[in-house]
């Protein structure tokens, strides 16, 4: 026997690791067969500022475990001590690229247990609001599952659009990424004089460069051979995996919220629910990809439809004595990664007695990541995890 | 890592040979940082010009801010035409921009990714959440003043700040680089036990060298 | 649509207090003893098997926790919250990883923020979110973050706290 | 062929080399959007230093430093923000009451000490304090109602010819609702003389906690039934609600309390079973409000009070000078019966140097107070006011509260553009719907109407009573033919302020005008009549150049240590301050008294 034959692999390494008589894994470090990499939290390869931890067998991961919490500041329990106003700048903070959907499942939240209907006009606004953000979350996601994979072109131009919305976003809210636009019982602002014509500018200019990205991107043979057929989610995962968003549709799901449970002004749009069955990360991103133009054509139809003038806030009690009746609630919205939920209970004084976020990404990066890992090759990591669509703040709060 | 790691244990060598290690000897050098006096003549102002002129930051968002970042490193700010550029690792960088609210648990990373950063570095803080705490000044997971614990050369205000005030931030780094007065890593060296202390009191599990590059 | 499923569950586990918020969501209190198989029962006979949430509150001043699992009927788009009362001191409560792998995820962090014991849940007990962490867990109502935070990190203080109306009986009434 | 196809389409975007570059030519100096939310500026001469802003500040950004003059209305604070907390939200901006908040558009600060992000907006010069863009609030946002809830009155055919109540008074639903609109600042608070715990009893509605409410209020001021009602609401003229909508109707949320709570709780609410009696005696001469005020606070000091009440009942003013149909005269018994209730003595119709001197009150008393008010009339004294017909508005009242016939004219002129003025018309606009069926009185004074010194509402519903109000005349004679009055000849009033804010009325005599009348009623003030004090005391007492009686202004106390004024005699004239005062001179008794007793 060779002194380094023990330290030497089979060719089929996806017998590795061996399982104990319990079922769990037979990992033993001190083998020498398997190594601990750790992917982040300070990586380019990671989404935002968590960490996986990978046990690998040569380039193979044999087991991978999510390390969040590097951006947890209890914005559950910070809210408990805040008046229910004064948590509407706070929420936003929760997601970063796309916080109004925090905003709009606050206040909505509110607005049921406190019984205060929002003006149409308010319901127009949001809608837009909310539609701006899944385009700006999606030109930011397309950058960087392109940036992944080296196509740094794809980025350089996705950032730009993604700024241009941003600039829709400055005009009409004040706020570049913290909007704060949503308040509770409507929104702050009615739409600015020319913003209509100056947004349809952007959108000629944002599809005009989808065409381009489709060209760069999936009809790239290198994409297409990087992403065909791997980080594959089956079917039969979505529910016990609470998979949600464009990660179920890719997987044949047809679960949307905006349709299903219409809030806003959704029921009042046309537009379809994209699907796709093949469940790879080339899937996924394909189906961003179209419903990232979706969104462009329900922008579109909400300039169209958005009536002129109106209240844009309802007549709300005095904010420093808002007192709600006791009571819970669960609001949803859909944002680009899924089902975006808040859970409020109040107590019948002027705070929450508790508000709970479920973001997507809870079931996604933890969970569903550490499962998809097992077997992926370590070059691949970084690219399944940005095919899941994952922001760590939301994970934490 | 674990503080288990950094216990003393025996190992087998590929060779088959047991032998000890001691991990916190044997894999950091544990000497303290060194103050790096500046050479007081025209070379120290050719070096301070160079240095200013390649503002390498570090790529490691740690707080929201760095959501401005990909706008700033894109096209339409275009950050690299003022000598600046993004690098994966702390060993290539010298500016380190601590986006926006630390949680303890970045707290202790962010340490150890400072002290790996080669001198001369830099530390920018963004936002309010690293002058006074800003939004998360209640918050039982985050710390509320920077420059207790990483020497900051500059400030931005802003919740968060623009990518144009970002880069207004690092054209005035440039200006301390220039006139010499971005001594932020000296003054790590002369107060590192000050700065150990303050950071060992929130860090609950220190289980990593008190220096290590 | 409600009452059929009250109807269903009641035949097998009874329920407390229902409360219905809207046509598409209601809560029910069920058993401690008796939720995971209410929950169960609702995933596996009733078609709830979409997981939204599994979130605690803390009611300090009844000395329990409430735990939430809010259940989604994807087909029929109908949302049912399974609320339990659990005691606050020594808080345990079954864990439910055998019926969704994700769960553990959510029992696992509220071992950490609010010290309810999940036994045999896997990786209960592993940090989540904090590192290092000795305090009372911080969602819990008794643990002020406040009066942490000021005592616990370095801040920039010299805030001046002035009342206008104690500022202007000071300024215009003094001694009246 | 689909690879070959997949190989070459990237280079398809190759096209992009000849377009023009999107980069932002100087990024540096990049305006912001018209409405983003930058840097804070503040108006600091708008700015009242409410602290709104700081109380909306989630994050503690905000506080409020002293830098500016404290005055009435004007807390003197200013707000200053930490730009390491703060987080551009912009609801300091939205729920600033004078609107004088908001934030430009600038966004870059850039320093390398963070103790500098620390500055108070307007007082600190910024680069930014004279950029016009920024965040300011919409116009239809509101983060509290500006509109006050209207309360429940009777219209005006329904009240023109009768004393019954006008206001009707919050029920639970509207006082909630109309207390919700406050927002806690605490600036009324020294707006009113008596310095009443204004946003804490408003609290208390909201809470719907009553009796704490009126435990609040009676703290300042036993007096609540009425104050609730005829106050002169300087808190509400401050209120920093008011300055973009309408104030808060802090007076009727008074009343609401009041009128909530039974008459017969008030000993247990009040805890008046705590009271330990001393056997220190204090006269008070007048039942008025300052009296009142005075021998409730004394007996809840254990003093054993007896007044001296020159008419049949007690109230003075509140009773014989304002018409039922604005206080009712249960009402007024209610908060007067409760005082007298506590063990005080009273004796009615007893003239102090008629039925008792002052030597016996100094003899038999430790203190004496005086608060006999203002109750003679004053005269125009213009060609004419000797005629029978030609009446005191203040003798008339007093005649109307006693019952007492009295002669209502078809035509009446009322000379005088105060609220006693206006309580006068108003009655006699009564009087003659009920006898004539129709009104015909006159109001003029010399006040336009925007500086007539009555409150606004009693112009406003004197009118639609149909009496007139033609203000900004000057009195000149009063026409007499075969001993009947004609009527009263007036000429127009230009100024009747000069520079130094003195009395001193100028007139353009070429503008004349006639005012039909078969009776007069002057209501031009009134003044105070002393002369029960005897020269012996008189004399004694240190007087100011203008003949006014000199007493300490927080004690109350004059010249001669166990006599002490109040009342309308020394400030006011108005229910308020004679509460306010009766109070303090109360405490300066007390203080008095047990100094001397050491």
């Amino acid at each position: 026997m060779n002194k380094f034959e023990k330290f030497s692999f089979d060719g089929d390494r996806t017998a590795y690791p061996n399982k104990k008589a319990d079922g769990s894994l037979d990992i033993d470090l001190s083998s020498h067969k398997y190594i601990k990499v750790w992917q982040g939290p300070n990586h380019p390869g990671i989404t935002g500022n968590m960490a996986v931890e990978l046990t690998v067998c040569g380039d193979e991961v044999v087991e991978a475990k999510t390390h969040v919490g590097y951006l947890h500041r209890g914005f559950e329990k910070l809210m408990e001590r805040r008046r229910y106003i004064q948590n509407c700048p706070l929420v936003c903070r929760v997601s970063v690229p796309e916080p109004d959907y925090n905003e709009f499942n606050y206040s909505t939240c509110v607005e049921n247990l406190a019984g205060i209907s929002v003006p149409d006009k308010a319901l127009w606004l949001r809608t837009l609001a909310l539609e701006m953000a899944r385009l700006q979350g999606y030109l930011m996601w397309i950058g960087g599952a392109a940036g992944t994979l080296g196509f740094g072109t794809v980025g350089q131009w996705s950032n730009y659009l993604r700024d241009l919305v941003l600039d829709r976003f400055e005009e009409l809210t004040g706020g570049r990424i913290y909007h704060i636009y949503i308040l509770i019982g409507g929104v702050r602002n009615d739409i600015p004089v020319g913003f209509k014509q100056r947004m349809l500018d952007n959108l000629r200019e944002i599809e005009g460069f989808m065409k381009d990205i489709r060209k760069v991107l999936f009809d790239n043979y290198v994409f297409k051979k990087r992403t065909i057929g791997l980080g594959i989610i089956e079917p039969e995962w979505i529910y016990p995996y609470g998979i949600v968003g464009p990660n179920a549709r890719a997987a044949g799901s047809l679960n949307d919220v905006r349709k299903d449970y219409p809030y806003g002004k959704y029921s009042e749009l046309d537009f379809e629910v994209k699907t796709s069955k093949q469940s790879d990360i080339y899937a996924r991103a394909y189906l961003r990809y179209e419903e990232l133009l979706t969104d462009i054509d329900l922008i579109k139809q909400i300039l169209d439809k958005m009536p002129d003038g109106g209240e844009f806030m309802a007549n709300i009690p005095n904010v420093f004595n808002l007192e709600i009746p006791a009571g819970e609630t669960y609001v949803r919205s859909e944002c680009t990664r899924g089902e975006y939920g808040y859970y409020m209970v109040s107590d019948g004084s002027g705070f929450p007695r508790r508000v709970n976020v479920r973001g997507p990404s809870y079931t996604h990066a933890v969970a569903l990541l550490e499962r998809m890992l097992i077997n992926a090759n370590i070059a691949d990591v970084a690219q399944i995890m940005v095919s899941l669509h994952t922001y760590p703040p939301e994970i934490e709060r | 890592m674990s503080l288990e790691d950094l216990y003393r244990k025996t190992t087998i060598s590929p060779d088959g040979e047991e032998f000890e290690i001691n991990p916190i000897e044997d894999y950091f050098c544990t000497d303290k940082p060194e103050e790096v006096k500046p050479v007081q003549n025209i070379l120290e102002k050719f070096y301070n010009w160079a240095r200013s002129e390649s503002i390498w930051i570090l790529g490691f968002g740690t707080g929201c801010g760095a959501i401005e970042m990909r706008p700033l490193m894109t096209p339409r700010f275009d950050a690299y035409r003022y000598g600046i550029q993004w690098r994966p690792t702390p060993r290539q960088a010298n500016l380190l921009i601590i986006s926006g609210y630390l949680s303890t648990k970045t707290l202790k990373r962010v340490i150890r990714v400072y002290e790996q950063m080669q001198n001369p570095k830099y530390v920018m803080a963004l936002g309010s959440c690293t002058i006074n705490g800003g939004m998360y000044f209640d918050s039982y997971n985050t710390i509320k003043r920077l420059d207790y614990y990483l020497p900051v050369d500059v400030y931005v205000a802003g919740c968060m700040p623009r990518p144009e005030a970002l880069l207004a931030g690092v054209v005035k780094l440039k200006t301390l680089i220039k006139t010499g007065m971005a001594e932020g890593a000296n003054d790590y060296a002369n107060r590192f036990d000050w700065y150990k202390t303050n950071q060992k009191a929130v860090i609950l599990n220190w289980d990593m060298p008190d220096y290590n590059w | 649509m409600f009452q059929k499923i009250i109807e269903k569950i009641n035949l097998k586990y009874p329920i407390d207090v229902v409360s219905k918020k809207s046509d598409k969501l209601m809560f029910l209190t069920v058993h401690k003893n008796t939720a995971v198989n209410t929950v169960q029962y609702l995933k596996d006979d009733l078609g709830f098997k979409h997981l939204v949430l599994l979130t605690a509150v803390d009611f300090l001043e009844q000395g329990k926790f409430q735990l939430t699992y809010l259940l989604n009927n994807p087909d029929i788009k109908i949302d049912i919250g399974v609320r339990v009362l659990i005691e606050r001191e020594s808080a345990t409560m079954e864990s439910a990883h055998s019926l969704w792998p994700t769960i553990a995820t959510y029992q696992r962090e509220l071992r950490e923020m609010f010290g309810i014991d999940f036994p045999d849940s896997p990786g209960v007990n592993d940090e989540f979110i904090l590192e290092g962490w000795n305090n009372t867990p911080p969602y819990r109502r008794d643990f002020d973050t406040k009066a942490f935070a000021a005592n616990f990190y370095h801040q920039r203080n010299s805030r001046e706290n002035n009342d206008p109306s104690a500022h202007m009986k000071k300024n215009l009434y003094p001694n009246e | 062929m689909g690879i070959i196809k997949d190989i070459v389409s990237p280079f398809a975007v190759w096209k992009h080399f000849f377009k023009e570059p999107v980069t932002i030519k100087d990024p540096l100096n990049r305006i912001a959007a018209p409405r983003y939310r930058g840097f804070h500026q503040n108006d600091i001469s708008q700015c009242i230093g409410c602290g709104t802003c700081e109380a909306i500040c989630e994050n503690e950004a905000i506080d409020l430093v002293a830098v500016a003059q404290t005055k009435n209305g004007d807390s003197g604070l200013r707000p200053r923000v930490d730009y390491g907390r703060c987080c551009w939200c912009a609801l300091c901006v939205d729920v600033c009451t004078t609107g004088s908040l908001k934030l430009s558009n600038a966004y870059t600060w850039v320093d390398t000490d963070g103790d500098n992000f620390r500055f108070t907006p307007g007082i600190d010069l910024k680069p930014w304090d004279s950029l016009k863009d920024g965040y300011t609030k919409a116009k239809g946002l509101e983060l509290y109602p500006l509109e006050r809830m209207p309360m429940q009155h009777l219209h005006a055919h329904q009240r023109d010819n009768s004393f019954i109540e006008i206001m009707k008074g919050y029920s639970k639903e509207e006082a909630m609702a109309e207390a919700d609109r406050c927002v806690s600042c605490g600036i009324c608070v020294a707006a009113c003389p008596a310095h009443m715990g204004i946003p804490e009893y408003i609290k208390a509605i909201r809470e719907d906690n009553l009796e704490k409410g009126l435990q609040i209020m009676y703290q300042t001021n036993p007096l609540v039934e009425i104050c609730g009602r005829i106050c002169t609401h300087k808190c509400e003229t401050v209120c920093s609600v008011g300055h973009r909508g309408e104030p808060l109707s802090i007076r009727w949320l008074k009343r609401y309390i009041a009128d909530q709570v039974p008459a017969t709780d008030y000993y247990r609410v009040l805890n008046q079973d705590k009271v330990e009696k001393n056997s220190r005696k204090v006269a008070i001469v007048g039942a008025g409000p300052a009296g009142l005020s005075a021998a409730y606070y004394l007996s809840k000091l254990g003093y054993q009070i007896t007044i001296f009440e020159k008419l049949a009942q007690a109230g003075g003013m509140m009773r014989y000078g304002i018409p039922e149909y604005r206080l009712p005269y249960d009402q007024l018994d209610k908060d007067i019966n409760y005082i007298l209730s506590l063990g005080v003595e009273i004796n009615y119709n007893t003239t102090i140097g008629t039925n008792v001197t002052m030597d016996e009150l100094h003899a038999n008393f430790d203190i004496v107070y005086v608060a006999t008010g203002l109750h003679e009339g004053r005269s125009t004294r213009i060609p004419g006011t000797e005629h029978a017909n030609v009446y005191q508005a203040i003798e008339l009242l007093r005649k109307i509260t006693e019952n007492k016939p009295i002669e209502v004219a078809e035509k009446i002129v009322v000379i005088g553009g105060g609220n006693v003025a206006m309580d006068i018309t108003r009655s006699l606009a009564r009087l003659q719907k009920q006898k004539y069926g129709k009104v015909q009185t006159i109001a003029t004074s010399l006040e336009t109407e925007d500086i007539m010194p009555a409150d606004r509402e009693e112009v406003i519903e004197a009118r639609e009573e149909g009496a007139i109000i033609n203000p900004g005349w000057g009195p000149r004679e009063i026409k007499i033919l075969n001993n009947k009055i004609q009527g009263l000849k007036v000429v127009q009033c230009i100024s009747v302020f000069d520079e130094n804010k003195r009395f001193n009325p100028k007139f353009d005599e070429s503008v004349e005008n006639f005012f039909e009348a078969d009776m007069i009623v002057e209501s031009i003030g009134q003044g105070m009549n002393l002369s029960f004090l005897t020269e012996k005391y008189a004399e004694q007492l240190e007087k100011d150049s203008r003949g006014r009686i000199l007493v300490d202004t927080l004690t109350y106390q004059s010249s001669l240590p166990w006599l002490f004024f109040g009342g309308d005699i020394i400030e006011g004239p108005d229910v308020i301050h004679s509460v306010a005062n009766g109070h303090k001179a109360a405490k300066g008794i007390d203080n008095y008294l047990n100094s001397i007793q050491k």
